[in-house]
């Protein structure tokens, strides 16, 4: 079968991990002759009409099979349709949920949700007794995104605390020490703030330095999504709270071997949704991750 | 005498702080050649821009048959059929000799909101005028400018200007940078223009340009106008003391030659102004 | 960036005249960048096979070179002209934002959100053209500073307004028609109908109509422009007008087609639209350049940009690849032009 | 952009030279950047109070400023001898990822990796400045294209090596000390003091040593430059070389400091480095501008982006108060230069 | 006579496939002028860029001193002791006086690393230069080039290849922009080189200019020596037809003004060259 996959940034690191699970997907499909293109947006400037230029891409490939995250429902779902409409077997991956998926008549939902992580993770915040969060948000607008910042907030107040955004503007992205002084002087501002929580693996370092430049080491805790090696050597050393993880190795593997299988083969998962997450890491369950990180594949 | 087309009166200029024109009064008049002239810096070329709508008087008017007006932008000034050639500039290397030659007032053909420009309506017209100042070599109206040798392209703005100048035909040094030959054409084109009833004005340092077209002088000296007199009225050497900045000078460019020979080489001795 | 790069392409330069000789067509600044079309087509059609070319895959870079070429051909007009405009990248989501907001959040007619949408670009074309006339600020920095102003705006008020930073627009009947479908319910969104509309229009513009002379004048020297009694201040503004106002509609076009509305920074269409301009043999330092050579390096950019999914590379390596080749297109844009000069000019000296 | 606007700004334009008076201080390139400096200082100060000019707060501004400082002279140099560097904002992750997999991934002693880092960085910058000297490719083109083709070795040689975007990196010891460390324990990071030292070192090499006044030849009119025996080629190159290693500098010395690389970001040191130059008054179209002012400008920037936090404004506005500062910044920069001059200097005409 | 300092050898040049100069002979001698002279375009501009490095030959070779060089570099020529003041541009609008003038030769005091540019001697040397060509107005060296007139700051442009021409001084088109105080000044100091036993090649288009200095006369017709002789073997009338171009000319510039006076304001009909 031939599989597309749409996907997330080049240099983003979650989707490198994505990636990594389709690779290892790859030979199976291509053992039963068939081939997968994963098409990955170039930045997320303008989200919507890329993804659905890819997904129209991918419809123009002919391909048997589409593995997709329905990020902007209202954008996307016209080309969904449209591909399946084409005889294209849909798998829906990392956003969109069951629903969704039933609704728009793909064969499975196979991911946690953006929305569903944040709040997994403010949630934590709240039952390790924060009360005040700050979700770090360095691409303010996007929609994936904005998901997580949503749900943390949403987690956190369910909890009893509060949480809100911090927006960057696009002058700091990029530039670790923007983003870290930026967060020491919110932590500075409001002596109140006893979490933070950051978008990408990459800011959390930037945010771990800001913490301990604010002298809130201890008081203000540190978590992130996705996880990187030293963000993983702070959970182990006690300096950040916790990842949050979603698998997205899972995600791309089994939504990649399920399409390719149910083409194919004709298999049918009982399964329906598949979730992958979300997972917390935290200094329980941080060596086996470790193990996983060094491969590329957490 | 005919009436002035043009009457300056009492124009002053300042460029913020920096007095650059005094009380200016001059007139020109249909088929006539008013030489400006004066030193370096004297301010020659800020009194034709304000005649070109170019810079707009400090105080001061500007009156055209006698009627006062105001040329808030160049375009109306040559709407009025004042046609200038400025010291630098005037062409676009980058453009065709055709489109160089009609910038700002394209000739049409077609239509209503179809109207286009007529190419080789333009080429042919930019070329034979450039021809006409005895540049026969340009013969596509397609050339770049760019690709054009410096007088050629003094001599492609001043055949614009011939070309466009209604009434009132400004030249800026137009002959600094041209050889013999073309400067020749230039004082022909003028003498040619003054015949056809327009009034020029003509900026030179040369004192024999000046002297073979000029039927009245004006000098600026420091902003002012320090001398306006008319053909016949002083000397070639009167003249040239005045170009230089109203002093008396003790070795003049015409004089150098015979003063050197006489001197064995030695340089006479410099006398400042 | 210096006055001196101006008078340096000179030799290499053709006229914007249109003898039917070889010469001549080589010539013509559309030239290089149709070599860089047919170069990069023939790159892509080697590595990624045929799929590419037949209608679906072509639709695929047709419609990004649609919404881009869109925003690219007033861009290129400004930088003929000697101007830049950054603030391109942030009037697309503006764009989209306006029409969402009234049109899907508040639910008023489609036709005032694309009325407003208009009038709010056309604002912000004229309030950076008045900016760079008036002061004697690069419109480099200008735009680059109503970049960040519009992106702040677009945020706030969206966030302000809707408390979320995406919006949902369902358009139904003629304007869903009109600004955002797919042609026949194929794969040709109608944006390209408009790309190609424009750029015909441009190519009169330009070309044809007398005004279209200006824009090359002010652009080769403004002062000698102006002196030469051309409106350099209307025009200017009209450029900016025209291109802030392109980069709404593209945004409109899009949160219509696409039934949403992001706020995104929007940065991508800058450079963008700034490569396809160059790519298609406009000189950055202004007065040289036409409208046909920007339709062709907008369609070069859309290749390389698409081109790659159709191709075995590891996706990984689709910025270098995208790099090379954009650096080779504007090199042989450049070397090809000059060895087809030398080849069929041979004029004497004196 | 045109050639034109290089004479205008003649007017109100000072000299390099320093008297005492008054006058002459106001007119030279630095004090429009200062007087927008205090301008941002007091409205921040107004809106945000004292934690901002703390020294916590005040090394806020600091750090990030340094940062910038750092990329934004050479970015500086390079625009007053007319020419831009884009591939910086690829430079940074790049040096930034050298570092960490050599010294982190690989484990080798970190000495080697920050000497590969800045050999990488001396590279990057011969090419781009051969590629400007030999091809007749406008610079803001050939760096765009090596900006893309960084961006696309690091992502590239990035997974491959380490099958990660982001690598992990413990520097202890000297290094750390000297590359990225927070000084005596406190707030600033060493990275200031790096910025200071090489500041003062450029306002030598410019102002003082005999060689700056080559680059503003360069930049002035490159034609008469080279005809007044200067080796502009070598200049020109040492310049790139300049901008490229630094950048590739920073992103080392962030590494260090943050104990991990990330193969994304940078780019907004693009813009920010452009801004700070302009604001320090440096002209877009060369020749002229000194260092003070960009280290000013720099200061202003970092000001005004990480200002915004110490107030109570709504943190969804602030792209928008940057862009209006920016403006403000600016405009004040080149009124303020005027209003002294003709307050100062009345000369006669002739 | 002395021997020459600087000889041509069958220089040929083109740019491509255009052919500019065809086998130029010439020599220059110290406290000798040679003035180059002939139409726009017909290649002066492009020899002395030979001779002071700009360009390279295509074929051909220069000698300096009788024995065979080659000008990689405008640096090069100069290092030779050969200082240019090229047609246009020269001169650094948004720079002082001071660094203009030592452009690429800055002087300097302190030592080792710390050379520092010596803004005080710099800016003393170029004002006393600039004011020894008559510009007396110029007193303060750290005034902006760029707020000169174009005649202050060409003599600017002269005065730096004075200070620096150690042996052969190259002008071209040294006077076409300025007045005729500031002109006469040039042909002082071409008059003090030459005393002084420089070389000097001097390009005009003015005759008088030409002939007021010019110890040996050379003109390019379209790119090859059409006449190379000294001082007094050809008169007035005969050089201004070799520079219009080498056709003989019915009206030539000296002659034009009498042509008027008789001819009741007609000019001549246009003999084309
Ligand atoms: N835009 C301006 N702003 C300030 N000063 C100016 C401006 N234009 C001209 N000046 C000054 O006005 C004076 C007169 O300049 P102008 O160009 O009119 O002289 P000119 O007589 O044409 O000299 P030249 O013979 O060298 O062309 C000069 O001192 C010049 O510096
Ligand atoms: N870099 C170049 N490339 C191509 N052609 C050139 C170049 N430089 C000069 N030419 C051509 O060579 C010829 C001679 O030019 P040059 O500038 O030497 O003339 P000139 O005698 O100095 O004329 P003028 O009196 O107008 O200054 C002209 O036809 C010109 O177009
Ligand atoms: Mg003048
Ligand atoms: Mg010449």
């Amino acid at each position: 079968a031939d599989i597309a996959v749409v996907g997330g940034s080049n240099d983003d690191a979650f989707w490198n991990i994505i990636k990594k699970g389709i690779d290892d997907a790859t030979p199976m499909v291509e053992a039963n002759g068939g081939s997968v293109n994963y098409l990955r947006l170039v930045n997320y400037d303008n989200f919507a009409p890329d993804v659905v230029q890819l997904i129209r891409t991918a419809i123009s490939m002919e391909v048997d099979g589409l593995v997709i995250p329905n990020w902007v429902p209202e954008a996307e779902d016209p080309a969904i349709k449209d591909a399946i409409a084409a005889g294209i077997k849909v798998i829906l991956m990392n956003a969109g949920g069951a629903e969704k998926a039933r609704e728009l008549g793909a064969i499975n939902y196979v991911g946690s949700d953006e929305y569903v992580a944040g709040v997994a993770g403010g949630e934590y915040f709240g039952d390790n007794g924060q009360k005040n969060v700050l979700c770090i948000n360095t691409l303010p607008g996007t929609a994936n995104i904005e998901a997580r910042c949503k749900g943390v907030i949403d987690g956190i107040t369910g909890k009893g605390g509060k949480g809100a955004q911090l927006p960057l503007p696009s002058t700091s992205f990029g530039d670790a020490t923007a983003v870290a002084e930026a967060i020491k002087a919110e932590l500075l501002k409001d002596e109140t703030i006893d979490g933070v929580i950051t978008i990408s693996a990459g800011d959390a370092d930037s945010a771990a330095i800001a913490v301990e430049q604010a002298g809130k080491t201890g008081t203000t805790l540190l978590g992130s999504f996705d996880m990187n090696q030293a963000g993983l050597d702070r959970i182990k050393g006690g300096t950040q709270l916790f990842s949050i993880d979603q698998q997205p190795y899972l995600q791309s593997y089994l939504a990649v071997s399920l399409l390719a299988s149910h083409i194919d083969f004709g298999t049918d998962l009982p399964i329906f949704p598949v979730l992958t997450g979300p997972g917390i890491v935290d200094a329980s369950n941080i060596d086996a991750t470790l193990a996983g990180v060094a491969k590329g594949a957490r | 005498m005919t009436a002035p087309i043009l009457a300056l009166k009492n124009i002053n200029k300042s460029f913020g702080p920096i007095d650059v024109l005094h009380d200016i009064n001059l007139e020109v008049r249909p088929g006539e050649v008013l030489c400006l002239l004066g030193d370096n810096g004297a301010g020659k070329s800020t009194l034709i821009k304000i005649l070109s709508g170019v810079h707009q008087p400090t105080t001061g008017t500007i009156e055209l048959d006698g009627k006062e007006v105001i040329f808030p932008a160049p375009r109306v000034a040559q709407e009025a059929g004042i046609s200038t050639v400025h010291q630098f500039g005037g062409t676009f290397p980058l453009m065709s000799i055709g489109r160089s030659f009609f910038v700002g007032v394209e000739p049409t053909k077609g239509w209503g909101p179809f109207k286009i420009y007529d190419r080789a309506r333009a080429n042919a017209i930019a070329v034979k005028a450039v021809q006409d100042m005895g540049i026969t070599r340009i013969t596509d109206g397609d050339r770049l400018v760019g690709g054009l040798s410096g007088g050629e392209r003094q001599s492609l703005a001043i055949a614009r200007a011939v070309h466009f100048g209604a009434r009132v035909l400004i030249l800026d040094e137009p002959t600094a940078a041209l050889g013999v030959k073309q400067a020749t054409h230039v004082l022909r084109i003028v003498n040619e223009a003054k015949r056809r009833g327009l009034a020029v004005i003509f900026i030179t340092h040369q004192v024999m340009h000046a002297m073979a077209v000029g039927d009245h002088f004006a000098v600026l000296i420091r902003g002012a106008v320090a001398a306006d007199f008319r053909k016949g009225e002083k000397t070639r050497e009167e003249i040239t003391d005045l170009m230089a900045g109203g002093a008396s000078m003790a070795s003049l460019e015409g004089e150098i030659e015979g003063y050197m020979a006489t001197h064995d080489g030695h340089p006479p001795q410099a006398v400042q102004a | 960036m210096t006055s001196t790069t101006a008078s340096r392409p000179v030799e290499a330069m053709p006229a914007h005249g249109s003898n039917l000789s070889l010469g001549s067509l080589l010539r013509r600044p559309e030239a290089g960048a149709f070599l860089g079309l047919l170069a990069v087509l023939i790159f892509f059609a080697a590595f990624g096979g045929l799929t590419f070319l037949k209608p679906a895959g072509m639709s695929s870079w047709l419609n990004v070179a649609a919404n881009l070429g869109i925003i690219a051909i007033p861009v290129g007009l400004l930088m003929i002209a000697g101007e830049l405009d950054i603030s391109v990248g942030a009037m697309v989501p503006f764009g989209a934002m306006t029409v969402a907001v009234i049109s899907g959040h508040y639910g008023m007619s489609i036709w005032l959100g694309i009325a407003v949408t208009m009038a709010f670009g056309v604002t912000v074309g004229l309030i950076n053209g008045y900016m760079v006339i008036r002061t004697a600020v690069p419109s480099l920095i200008v735009t680059l500073g109503s970049l960040f102003a519009v992106q702040g705006i677009v945020l706030g008020l969206t966030v302000l307004i809707t408390k979320s930073t995406s919006v949902a627009l369902t358009v139904e009947g003629p304007a869903k028609v009109i600004f955002g479908d797919f042609l026949f319910g194929g794969q040709l969104q109608v944006m390209v109908i408009w790309w190609l509309v424009l750029t015909a229009a441009y190519v009169f513009f330009i070309h044809f109509s007398p005004k279209g002379n200006w824009i090359f004048a002010m652009g080769g020297d403004k002062v000698s422009a102006r002196n030469a009694g051309i409106p350099t201040d209307r025009m200017t503004i009209l450029l900016f007008v025209l291109s802030s106002t392109s980069a709404a509609f593209v945004g409109m076009c899009q949160a219509i087609l696409y039934n949403s509305a992001q706020v995104a920074g929007g940065q991508s269409f800058i450079f963008n639209s700034i490569i396809s301009v160059v790519v298609g043999g406009v000189l950055l330092t202004g007065g040289f350049g036409s409208v046909v050579g920007i339709f062709f390096g907008t369609i070069t950019f859309a290749i390389v940009n698409q081109g790659i999914y159709y191709t075995d590379f590891d996706r990984n390596w689709s910025a270098l690849i995208i790099g090379v080749l954009l650096l080779l297109a504007v090199l042989m844009n450049n070397t090809f032009r000059k060895m087809a000069l030398s080849a069929t000019t041979k004029k004497k000296g004196a």
